[in-house]
């Protein structure tokens, strides 16, 4: 049985994170920021999908040679490898959308390169 | 026979999934081979989903269960919980997955002539085919997490088939800014659904509304979500990536990217009626949303009508529109617990609403893709540029104009009919709400003018001699929404009656959906 | 004025965000009625000693379909965007 | 089938059409009474601006930014602090999506 | 291209990447892996690769149009076991009881088959295939066009 973790600190963690990567995308101007931000985001809500699933003192859900023991939740581990490979994909695309804007505008400050406002 | 209707939930998702993954191999066969297959899959989902309508409208709510042994068994035997993914087909689910339905399969004709001689087509059919997709199980799933995964789904697809043009700069700002504010919104909801899943260990909807407490992490996980597919049905005050975005999307693609605003839109119903309803303050919420819809409908035609960009214009018109779809549902959510008021004129303000979203996308997809022509020929969307096409576009001016009219509820057409609707139950609600939204209709027709005046009249401009009708399938795209558009301003109280009255039902009807998964509790 | 709303909405943001985290159920002892089910019966149901590849493949699989095809997606999206925008001649 | 009934009212489209076609077919038979010597191609139908020379048709289509220019005119302030949230900068969006969502929760915390 | 002690060793490498990677997709349904992982590890073989000899260079043995395809064919293969199940319902791990990665393992703790599954094994296979040419396809048409070069139609 593993020690209680007071004030469900993995939790704030995330709330932390969530905080950090919200302030990246809202005050930095560079592109590639933008995307590190949400990166970042996405980071954040994986740990919470990951920490939700944790189990006191318990084991991984897979049953080849595995000790005797409660086992941690399965479906979190799920969802968030399920998350994991849509944010590649989410940042390969948006990755490929600067790389354009660069080379199209030859900036990648969000205030620089833009065409469509008003 | 038996087959397709028990198995046409999965297939309608299916089908176009696999018409997306074997594009890339049968296009090395030929083009046209390619076209052939595609057109002819999307015709037979929607033969599928014609079938699996007539059947929800006879038979009530559908409920199908992936991997169980029985489609109708979402929980397993001697179990309190569903712990398989399920879909769950109800009678706005199958309200949404129609006007999905036609306006893919317009858009889809419609883009056959227009990529001819252009690079990529094979992954931009399959790209099309995956926005439906995503649009399709989004608006039929009942389960969160599946919602999210179909969520990301089109949005991937809808950015990456918005800057196809990737020659032009600003079309590639366009996919920027649709994909940024749809990953953040995406993992707003991905959170929210983290903190249900945390407090609950469900991931079902009818599973989590059954034991819904509604305490301050639900309440933070309702912000999340609500606010998150608010931004991705464009409404104001976060309206602003929708004209971006719209402008640049190449032809056909625009109205699919309305279309999954739309599906947005009944996302966040899905989740205040059936996840949240009956828990709350229903008239605080309903008043949030009412006031939303109204500000979305004013400021968004206000903005319309300053715009020269033919394109951003129609796109502000759509924010505008999503507006009154807001209000009139809004109305119903806020007297959702008043028996009488909901008797006397909140089935009707929410059937108005929810008329209105099929009409919207019908008439609005019709005007991009004539806008969209516009461009196809003369090669700029700048109003100031344009003038004298009705001399040669006789069909594409016919079917703007029954767009136009139709936008700015004129009479005879649908726009009139879903508005009102509206106007007529807002009335009896609070008369202002109602006077703004004549006003903004008011507005909406002079902006329509204005676009008609300098595309299509004047004098025949001498650049523009040459220019010439556009091709067959383009005229087919745009004529299969102006029949549905002329069918539904002809025979409003027949569609009322058989799928939007179903819809809204299915909306206030927060029990029965919740029965039809936790009803085999023994 | 801009940097002051930002960061008030951030702050605000973050105060609540930790108010739930503060609420959410004690970390290690989560609720979990429809994940025993999944540890109890995934070997005799899905033959399977892995119970997150069960979770996966079989009691979640249109996720995982969902999430394959956001993947294809995301790589048909680049290729296309990749693209060249010429045809390029033929060789015979 | 074509008539949409609600709480208090009725609307039905054919009725409508009967009613414009009738106006239509009276509108019809006035002009038909009206003087034949109108022919289209000739010096008739040419543009005349009290003889001066008519301009080119760039010049005679009025373009799209004027159209309704005393209204632009009159909302100017409407119009300029309008201008003013709508940067077109894409950290603002996401400013406004999470300024929109912390109102949310307040009034929903506050009010519930 | 980078010095020619690294393209040896990378050249001698990448055979291990691709064992282990097939070992981590081909034992998903036992051990912890799968589709993804397996095809991640490979597909980071891949960009190790273009990174030691210039994405010029493996343009030449590694054709977009033959990533798509495989890619296609793994999509096709996860779907059309979904496909398969639907003599009951979609999804449905109809090969449990056969012969084919039919066995049930014992309840509880146990050694671990590799012939029990039903269709997860094929399903891990598919995914794994599509895995490697996605990501393989994308990082090379990144680095072809942060390059210069351009891509094929």
């Amino acid at each position: 049985m593993m020690q209680y973790i007071p004030y469900n600190i993995p939790f704030i963690a995330v709330a932390l994170l969530v905080g950090v990567a919200l302030f990246i995308i809202i005050f930095k101007r560079n592109l590639i920021k933008i995307v590190m931000g949400i990166a970042i985001l996405e980071a954040g809500v994986n740990l919470f999908l990951v920490t939700l699933g944790y189990r006191a003192g318990g084991v991984a859900p897979i049953y080849t040679v595995t000790p005797e023991g409660t086992m941690v939740l399965p479906v979190p581990q799920a969802l968030t490898l399920t998350s994991i490979v849509i944010g590649v994909s989410v940042i390969a695309l948006m990755l490929t959308m600067v790389m354009y804007v660069y080379r199209h505008m030859g900036d990648i400050d969000a205030k620089k390169s833009r065409l469509l406002r008003g | 026979m038996e087959f397709l209707t028990l198995h046409s939930p999965i297939l309608i998702v299916a089908v176009p999934l696999l018409a997306a993954f074997i594009t890339p191999l049968i296009s090395r066969i030929g083009n046209r081979f390619r076209d052939t297959v595609n057109v002819s899959l999307l015709s037979f989902v929607t033969f599928l989903i014609a079938i699996l309508a007539v059947d929800i409208y006879a038979n009530g709510t559908r409920v199908y269960t992936f991997g169980a042994t029985v489609p109708e068994m979402a929980i397993p035997e001697n179990y309190m919980v569903p712990v398989r993914i399920m879909f769950q087909v109800d009678g706005i689910s199958i309200f949404m997955g129609l006007t999905t339905t036609v306006v893919t399969l317009a858009a889809l004709i419609y883009s056959l002539n227009f990529l001819k001689g252009q690079t990529g087509q094979d992954r931009f059919y399959s790209l099309l085919m995956l926005l439906y997709v995503g649009m399709i199980g989004l608006e039929f799933t009942g389960d969160m997490f599946n919602l999210f995964v179909f969520l990301e789904i089109l949005s991937i697809a809808g950015a990456g088939l918005a800057s196809y043009r990737t020659n032009l700069a600003d079309a590639v700002e366009g996919g920027f800014k649709y994909i940024v504010i749809s990953a953040v919104s995406a993992l707003l909801v991905l959170f929210a659904i983290g903190i249900l899943y945390g407090q609950y260990n469900l991931l079902s909807i009818a599973a989590l509304a059954n034991t819904m407490q509604f305490n301050m992490l639900d309440m933070i996980a309702l912000a999340m979500l609500a606010i998150a597919f608010f931004m991705k049905l464009a409404g104001v005050p976060l309206h602003m990536w929708a004209p971006d975005t719209y402008a640049v999307a190449p032809a056909g693609i625009t109205p699919m990217i309305y279309t999954s605003s739309a599906a947005s839109m009944y996302a966040l119903y899905r989740v205040t009626f059936t996840l949240y309803g009956g828990q709350f303050d229903t008239m605080a919420i309903g008043w949030i949303v009412i006031i939303l819809g109204v500000l979305s409908m004013f400021i968004g035609v206000m903005m319309a009508i300053h715009q020269t960009d033919i394109k951003r214009l129609m796109a502000y018109h759509a924010i505008s529109q999503s507006g009154y779809m807001l209000l009139g549902v809004g109305v119903g959510l806020a007297v959702l617990t008043d028996p009488a008021a909901m008797a006397n004129y909140g089935r009707d303000a929410m059937n108005g609403g929810i008329f209105h979203i099929i009409n919207n996308a019908l008439y609005k997809g019709m005007l991009f893709l004539t806008a969209e022509a516009i461009f196809f020929r003369i090669g700029t969307r700048d109003l100031n540029r344009m003038g004298g096409l009705g001399h040669n576009m006789k069909w594409t001016t016919i079917f703007f104009i029954i767009g136009a009219l139709a936008i700015s509820g004129i009479p005879p057409f649908n726009g009139f009919a879903s508005k009102l609707l509206i106007y007529e139950s807002v009335f009896r609600f609070n008369p202002l709400l109602s006077v703004i939204a004549m006003f903004v209709s008011l507005v909406t027709l002079a902006s329509f003018t204005k676009v008609f005046y300098s595309a299509f009249t004047g004098p025949e401009m001498p650049a523009y001699k040459e220019v010439r009708e556009v091709p067959r399938s383009m005229l087919i795209g745009m004529g299969i929404m102006a029949a549905c558009i002329i069918f539904f301003s002809i025979f409003p109280g027949l569609v009322v009656d058989t799928i939007v009255a179903p819809a809204t039902e299915a909306l206030i009807d927060q029990a029965g959906y919740i029965n039809g998964v936790m009803g085999a509790v023994p | 004025m801009r940097q002051v709303v930002a960061w008030f909405v951030l702050i605000t943001l973050v105060a609540f965000l930790v108010t739930g985290a503060l609420l959410m159920h004690p970390f290690g002892y989560p609720p979990a009625d429809m994940d025993d089910y999944m540890i109890a019966n995934s070997q005799a149901e899905t033959a399977n000693n892995n119970v997150v590849a069960a979770v996966l493949f079989d009691y979640r699989g249109l996720d995982t379909l969902g999430e394959a095809t956001v993947l294809f997606t995301a790589v048909t999206g680049v290729m296309l965007l990749f693209r060249a925008l010429k045809k390029r001649e033929k060789k015979t | 089938m074509s008539v949409l009934t609600y709480g208090y009212a009725v609307w039905s489209p054919i009725v409508w059409l009967v009613v414009l076609l009738v106006t239509g077919v009276i509108a019809l038979y006035v002009r038909s009474r009206g003087q034949k010597r109108y022919k289209k191609g000739t010096a008739q139908t040419d543009v005349f601006i009290s003889g001066i020379q008519v301009p080119s048709a760039e010049q005679r289509h009025v373009p799209a930014h004027n159209i309704y220019w005393g209204f632009f005119e009159a909302l100017k302030g409407f119009y300029s602090a309008m201008m003013r949230p709508h940067t077109g900068i894409i950290n603002d969006y996401i400013l406004w999506l999470v300024a929109v969502m912390v109102v949310t929760v307040l009034v929903l915390v506050m009010v519930i | 291209m980078l010095s020619k002690i690294v393209r040896t060793i990378s050249n001698q490498l990448i055979l291990f990447i691709l064992v282990f990677g097939l070992y981590i997709i081909m034992h998903g349904h036992v051990t912890p892996g799968g589709g993804f992982q397996g095809g991640a590890v490979i597909a980071s073989g891949v960009v190790m690769l273009i990174v030691a000899f210039g994405s010029s260079e493996i343009k030449k043995s590694l054709r977009e149009s033959h990533l798509s395809v495989v890619e296609s064919s793994g999509a096709l293969i996860f779907i059309g076991m979904a496909f398969a199940g639907m003599g009951t319902i979609f999804f449905y791990n109809f090969l449990v009881g056969t012969p084919v990665f039919g066995g049930i393992p014992p309840t509880g703790p146990n050694p671990g088959h590799v012939w029990t599954g039903g269709v997860i094994p094929l399903m891990n296979f598919g995914v794994g295939l599509k895995v490697i040419a996605g990501l393989s396809a994308v990082v090379l048409a990144m680095a072809l066009f942060s390059s210069g070069e351009e891509m094929e139609e």
